[in-house]
């Protein structure tokens, strides 16, 4: 059965895992065309601060008059992106270890355990603030800090799917037939274990985002003005009790339909994946 | 028996704390902040920074410092915390309990509704009740814990006035009981005194709400997948051909097996608990060791965030072992063949 | 028969609503098994001997679907009876064992507990006294020292003595009926004979009657009063075994014996039925489901609905039985 | 020091009055909470000993009200009726009367003045308390010397109760200086039994067990959390306070201190966001006091010695540029006095005062031309996180305004310990900032902000010896024309240079309930426990 006609047949059955297909589709849509549709600079703050939601500005607006609609719609972009490359730099790298680790074992299993172990013993979040202290608060940094976080989940997953495979028969019989280890990894193992790295990413997507609203709410997240999620929801917070609950409600339900969508995407990721569901 | 693997766990143990050491210390050193600066006051002039950077070490090289530090931590001696003039140990005995007690409510509120719902979404997969335990348990973990808290905050304190006064473990007026455990909920138990005990637990519940509702999602769909696949099992298929009653089919047969993931998940979720409590405690004025270190943190009091780091690198160790103990407790195969 | 039979199949038809199309696992299935009688029911794997195994303790599959038919065992419609009533019967008055012993066991249960379980569930004893009865049972069944291994657990005892405990839960309750879904096919051969003359023996003593699931028609012929012969979902033929084994009447049963290793015959001696079960998803399937593959068939064969004649204590569903 | 005795009794007295949710309250009760005060704030202090090293402001708060000085200032009603403290007066506190000549000042102390734990308070602790606080180095001994207290060969013990500071030079500034909170009366028996050879001082001891007489003592101290104060009953140096039990709680989240006020659960809060502040003056039962800070103004700081702010025409096109009236409004929301749209010339030798600048970018836009910048420049515009929710709008409101002259503005967050360390360095380009001195007279200001010595203070980098002269005759000169006509000459030289430019005048805002009585405001910006009460 097609993995495609497979998909098909899961999205069908599961209406949560496409309910989760849409909004991701709508996501992607306003990472990318956002900024060019949006009715106000998200920059430009205006004399109109504080305003409810009205039909010119249908988030309201912020402490300093700008557009709220604006900012969550261009902030997509951003807090997207900095998601999907902390995931691209951990996957890359966590799956190359984890694979490293489980296939070859010995002593490099040991050696990426006891990494994997010092990050995992390091309160997740100090080391964040750590080193986006030491380094800075530029997007890259913060990129690198969730990036480093979510190591250990990667590499761990990895390692246990390579360890399963290594016995499995089609890794003996290519290793039989004279090829290399490292051939015999990348060739066998890696396809095996990629499917369920994919499933891991979009699990971990939200947490990425989550990080740097939380740097974002002890003031180490990503400089002002720019328009982000975690900024706009740590800086609205502040409004809650005065009355102006906009200005943090908006990004924050944006934040929330993000994460929302890829742990859901992670659910329905695995059922499509997942050989043992395609029963 | 179980004292092997005490021994076991722990050897392994030693490289990852020795790392902890090593990248605590370099971590401090590269935060930019020049604590000498920072302590010398607004007004200081140069040579007064100096001289401060001279009282607090910092002039030395780095290797020498590293030593003075491995010495110190031979003697058990964190050092001073130069924020709040306290030696480092004394701040984290502290408030050490403080955040545990919080964290642990937390874990056990996320545990009892994470394990439920994954077993009642697990009962009728695909159902309309399986997929709104599985919405509730993302919507939960999709909101960063400092705005549920404040959303609470608002709501359950500001607007409705349930909840006592976010003022952190005990309202102005009412003295903490005296000190047993550090935990008030335990120690005003033990004293008898039923009036704190309110008083603490009232403090206690939105931000423990708070931290569980984070914890709910992981705990609910590690329950449910794990339900899933035990009550699939052949022996399940097996106990409900001998007529056993469904309560005992689903708590004792299926649920017990599937709580041996759950176990391994918990630990994991527990010590993210323990890095996320840092926000809760920021907005509830909770005395803890996260909002310590994130001060310190800022401060580049480094002292603090080595001591903190540290604790928590060993809190993770005892952590995993507690967490192998339990397991062997459920499992009888695991136990028996270590 | 002058009594009412003990389980009476009657017509029953068995589907499964499966990703990728409705499965018509059963059609037309009728047998009965009297009081203490010892029913093989044999065919090949996927020929739906389990299906109906699970049909009669209500404990199919939830996508499954029974379309037609009846099933009575001891007066009582099972399909009409409501959950709270089965779950009643089902280790009292009829129970099974199966194929994989110990994965048919609670891996974190002792063994003497899980045999207790069923003693306080239906028999109402106390704590101490289900035990004592389950160390009993456990001796019953043949497993030495019963006290220390009562406090077993399932990874610790062979396939052999898990299946021992599986008997000693199904009796445990001494039923009127014991679904034995190959019990014996995990294990060795040596193993295998000690199992089926236990079974036997219990349910000699206990005048339990036995149906026996299997893929083995030796094995049926030499532990069976009477075999019931499965093929693709249809029952193609119904006799006592010494009439079978003298004389098959229908195509796929002689077929079955010429592939079945017995006494005096060799390897080379056995030939393969040819072809396999058809493709039970097709909407068009024929009347008679072995036409494909029986060398016996002729043009009418597939004209109307199989008829199924009965000779005296035998039947068979072809229109040229042998 | 706090026996285990006082404690007890304290905690007794603490959970009598618990039942604070509890719909009926007890009579005692009722009486130990109106006599208790509930103050809530942000930052927590980091030591009770005023001369400590890195004593943070909150510090000053518990050394004010735990330890006493010779003199205090006197009280006046500012215009809207708050009181405030009175600079041009100085009155008794822990010395009842003195005598002021050309060449020193003789106190003469109450002869029935204690400290804390009964010991009597003689000439020999105000000795050792003025020896510290010129010896320790950093904070305290740089404010001794803003008053030409320099050496502890000036402080001598006339008697037991007679203690005299000989002048090294007249200085206007030394007899105020006396009644900071720096020259606090330790109790040098108690606290050097705490010494070491390591610590002459007892710096370290002293941090957390004050060894003081003043009208409170410390009953509980839980860093970072709480900090609880009683009333010391034998205070001698002045009128008993009302309150018996100041309870000091921090609770790092604004929103949270505003339910807490809003919702009767808090009496007393300042350091809330100024927009709360507004907000909070229409909220019923609610009092807001705002009291300009005096000497005090935020600003926008230019580095004199980097391109392209070493051009004047630059730093003026800068003054043009900035969004005055839009700060104004979505910044301090009414909290401040503003400091732009003045005369071109001062005509009063007042300080703080507006500068001549108004927002006006076709100006800024000539000037920059003339300057060589036609389509501007990169830099960035940093400034204190801890202050962050006051200078980040700042921040953002001015880059936006100067990008339209095509100057590219990068906002740069410093966390609080890099961000002296970098004051310290003087490279930031940009800055936005508040700076205000304890003593209020405008050459105290530019000594600190505008003089070539390149104090701390003058994060600009600026040294002109013309200014420098202007400040050091308006410091010495005793003749008032003099005074007024140099104060006034240094003031023009800051607008013409501009090498900062001024913003607004800070208020100090408060927010108490209905029932609080007496605040009063101090140049340290600190509450005083010792007049306030609850009716």
């Amino acid at each position: 059965m097609s993995t495609l006609a497979h998909a098909r047949h899961v999205l069908a059955e599961n209406p949560v895992t496409a309910v989760a297909f849409c909004l991701f589709a709508l996501l992607v849509a306003a990472a990318i065309a956002g900024p060019s549709l949006v009715p106000y600079d998200p920059l430009a703050s205006s004399d109109r601060a504080l305003a409810p939601p009205s039909v010119q500005h249908w988030f309201g607006t912020d402490n300093l008059g700008r557009d709220v609609f604006s900012r969550v719609v261009v902030a997509a972009r951003l807090d997207l992106g900095m998601a999907f490359a902390a995931m691209a730099i951990v996957f890359a790298t966590g799956t190359v270890a984890g694979v490293a680790a489980g296939f070859l074992g010995g002593w490099t299993d040991r050696v990426i355990g006891r990494v994997t172990d010092t990050i995992m013993a390091f309160p997740l979040f100090v080391l964040a603030m750590g080193l986006v202290a030491a380094a800075g608060n530029t997007v890259a940094n913060v990129i690198w800090a969730t990036a480093i976080i979510n190591f250990p989940i990667y590499a761990r997953v990895a390692r246990t799917e390579a360890n399963i495979r290594r016995e499995a028969g089609f890794v003996e019989a290519a290793r039989l037939s004279g090829r290399g280890t490292l051939q015999v990894m990348i060739c066998e193992i890696l396809p095996n274990v990629l499917p369920i790295m994919m499933v891991q990413v979009s699990l971990t997507m939200g947490y990425a985002i989550l990080n740097t609203a939380g740097l974002s709410f002890i003031g180490l997240g990503i400089r002002p003005p720019t328009a982000e999620w975690g900024i706009m929801v740590a800086e609205g917070a502040g409004y809650i009790v005065s009355g102006e609950w906009w200005i943090a409600f908006f990004p924050g339900l944006a934040l929330m339909l993000a994460v929302f969508t890829f742990n859901l995407l992670g659910d329905g990721l695995r059922d499509i994946v997942d050989p043992r569901r395609r029963s | 028996m179980v004292l092997g693997l005490v021994a076991q766990r722990l050897a392994a143990a030693l490289p990852t704390l020795a790392g902890v050491v090593v990248v605590t210390f370099l971590l401090t050193r590269a935060l930019p902040g020049d604590p000498a600066a920072y302590f010398a006051g607004p007004a200081a002039t140069r040579e007064a920074v100096e001289e401060i950077r001279r009282t607090l070490g910092l002039d030395q090289p780095l290797w020498l410092q590293f030593l003075d530090y491995l010495g110190d931590l031979a003697r058990g001696d964190l050092g001073i915390s130069i924020t709040t003039g306290q030696p480092v140990l004394a701040d984290l005995a502290q408030r050490l309990p403080a955040s545990a007690e919080l964290t642990l409510l937390g874990l056990a509120i996320a545990a009892n509704f994470g394990v439920t719902m994954g077993v009642v979404a697990a009962l009728r997969p695909g159902s309309w009740v399986d997929h709104l335990c599985r919405m509730i348990a993302t919507a939960g973990v999709s909101l960063p814990t400092f705005f549920t808290g404040l959303l609470f905050v608002y709501v359950f304190y500001y607007v409705l006035g349930w909840a006592p006064a976010p003022l952190g473990r005990l309202d102005a007026f009412s003295s903490p009981p005296p000190h047993v455990t550090g935990f008030y909920l335990i120690d005003s138990a033990l004293a008898g005194d039923g009036e704190t005990f309110a008083a603490a637990a009232a403090q206690l519940a939105l931000p423990a709400l708070t931290l569980g509702i984070f914890a709910l999602a992981p705990i609910a769909r590690m329950t449910r997948g794990a339900m899933l696949a035990v009550m699939s099992s052949d022996f399940i298929r097996a106990a409900r051909a001998s007529g056993l009653a469904r309560r005992t089919l689903v708590l004792r047969y299926a649920l017990r097996n599937a709580l041996l993931p759950v176990v391994t998940t918990l630990g994991m979720v527990l010590s993210f608990l323990l890095g996320a409590n840092v926000l809760v405690e920021k907005v509830f004025a909770w005395p803890g060791i996260g909002s310590y270190a994130v001060e310190a943190l800022i401060a580049s009091d480094y002292a603090p965030v080595q001591g903190f780091v540290l604790t928590m690198g060993v809190l993770y160790v005892t952590l995993n072992l507690l967490i192998d103990l339990a397991y062997q407790a459920i499992d009888p195969r695991v136990r028996i063949e270590a | 028969m002058p009594q009412p039979p003990l389980l009476a199949i009657e017509h029953l038809a068995v589907e499964f609503r499966t990703r990728s199309g409705v499965v018509r696992a059963l059609e037309n299935v009728s047998f009965a098994i009297a009081r203490g009688e010892t029913v093989g029911v044999v065919g090949e794997s996927g020929s739906g001997k389990s299906v109906t195994a699970y049909a009669v303790m209500r404990l199919l599959d939830p996508s499954a679907r029974v379309t037609s038919g009846k099933i009575v065992f001891g007066g009582l419609d099972m399909l009409a009876a409501d959950e709270a009533t089965l779950a009643e019967m089902r280790g009292r008055e009829l129970a099974m064992i199966f194929q994989n012993p110990r994965a048919s066991l609670n891996p974190i249960r002792r063994v003497g507990d899980q045999i207790a379980d069923v003693l306080r569930r239906h028999a109402n004893l106390g704590a101490r006294a289900a035990a004592d009865r389950a160390v009993a049972l456990l001796a019953e069944v043949g497993i030495p020292d019963p006290s220390r291994r009562a406090r077993a657990y399932p990874f610790e005892l062979s396939g052999g003595m898990c299946q021992r405990v599986g008997i000693a839960i199904a009796l445990a309750c001494r039923p009127a009926l014991l679904i034995a879904d190959e019990p014996t096919t995990g294990l060795d051969v040596t193993t295998q004979a000690t199992i089926m003359d236990l079974v036997a023996e219990l349910g000699a003593a206990r005048g339990m009657a036995t149906m026996l699931i299997t893929h083995d028609l030796g094995l049926a012929t030499e532990r069976c009063d009477r075999v019931v012969v499965m093929h693709a979902g249809h029952v193609v033929e119904d006799a006592p075994t010494e009439a079978l084994f003298a004389r098959p009447r229908h195509p796929y049963t002689a077929r079955l014996l010429a592939a079945t290793p017995r006494p005096g015959v060799t390897l080379a001696g056995l030939s393969p039925i040819p072809g396999g079960l058809p493709d039970l998803r097709r909407d068009d399937l024929p009347p008679c489901r072995f036409a494909a593959r029986c060398d016996r068939r002729r043009d009418d064969c597939l004209a109307g609905p199989l008829p199924l004649q009965i000779e005296g204590a035998r039947r068979v569903a072809c229109r040229h039985p042998l | 020091m706090i026996s285990r005795r006082h404690v007890l009794k304290a905690g007794t007295a603490a959970a009598a009055g618990a039942a604070l949710s509890a719909p009926a309250i007890r009579g005692a009760a009722a009486q130990a909470r109106r006599e208790t005060l509930l103050l809530v704030s942000e930052n927590p202090p980091n030591s009770t000993d005023i001369h400590g090293v890195g004593a943070n402001r909150p510090a000053y708060e518990a050394s004010w009200n735990l330890y006493d000085r010779l003199m205090t200032f006197g009280v006046k009603k500012d215009a809207n009726g708050v009181d405030h403290y009175d600079y041009t007066r100085l009155e008794p506190e822990l010395a009842e009367e003195w005598i002021l000549t050309p060449t020193s000042v003789t106190f003469k102390l109450r002869r029935d003045a204690t400290f804390h734990d009964g010991t009597p308070v003689t000439a020999e602790d105000v000795k050792w308390s003025f020896d510290r606080a010129v010896s320790v180095g950093g904070f305290p001994t740089f404010q001794m010397r803003a008053g030409s207290l320099e050496k502890p060969e000036q402080f001598v013990v006339v008697d037991r109760h007679t203690f005299r500071v000989d002048f090294i030079r007249t200085d206007k500034l030394t007899m105020p200086d006396l009644a900071v909170p720096v020259p606090a009366i330790y109790n040098s028996g108690l606290a050097k039994k705490h010494a070491t050879a390591a610590d002459p001082w007892a710096m370290e001891w002293l941090r957390a067990n004050p060894a003081a007489g003043g009208a409170f003592r410390l009953e509980r101290w839980v860093p970072g959390q709480e900090m609880v104060f009683a009333r010391f009953d034998d205070w001698k140096s002045g009128r008993r306070p009302a309150l018996a039990r100041v309870i000091w709680r921090i609770v790092p989240q604004a929103g949270n201190r505003r339910a807490l006020l809003e919702r009767g659960d808090a009496d007393i809060s300042f350091d809330l966001p100024p927009k709360d502040f507004q907000e909070l003056a229409a909220a019923r039962r609610l009092k807001i006091v705002g009291t300009p800070v005096e000497n005090a103004m935020q600003y926008i700081g230019m580095n004199v010695t980097r391109p392209p702010f070493n051009d004047v025409r630059v730093r003026r096109a800068i003054a043009h540029a900035i969004p005055y009236q839009r700060i104004m409004e979505q910044v301090t929301f009414g909290t401040a006095v503003p400091l732009f749209g003045g005369p071109a010339e001062p005509t009063e030798p007042v300080w703080p005062q507006p500068s001549p600048f108004v927002t006006d970018l076709d100006r800024a836009r000539a000037l920059l031309a003339e300057a060589g910048y036609p389509n501007g420049f990169e830099t960035t515009l940093s400034f204190d996180l801890g202050l962050a929710s006051l200078n980040e709008p700042i921040a953002v409101l001015v880059a936006e305004s100067l990008a339209r002259l095509g100057i590219r503005v990068t906002i740069n967050k410093i966390p609080g310990a890099n961000w002296r360390n970098e004051l310290l360095k003087k490279e930031l380009p940009l800055i936005t900032n508040t700076f205000g001195g304890w003593l209020n007279f405008p050459d105290y200001f530019f000594f600190w902000a505008y003089h070539g010595q390149n104090a701390v203070f003058n994060t600009m980098s600026y040294q002109n010896p013309e200014m420098d002269a202007l400040i050091d005759r308006s410091r010495f000169t005793q003749d008032e024309a003099e005074y007024r006509a140099a104060v006034k000459g240094f003031i023009a030289k800051a607008w013409e240079d501009v090498p900062r430019v001024p913003l607004f005048q800070p208020k100090l805002m408060v927010a108490m309930r209905e029932n609080v009585e007496g605040y009063r405001y101090w140049f340290h910006r600190q509450l005083d426990y010792r007049v306030l009460a609850k009716v």
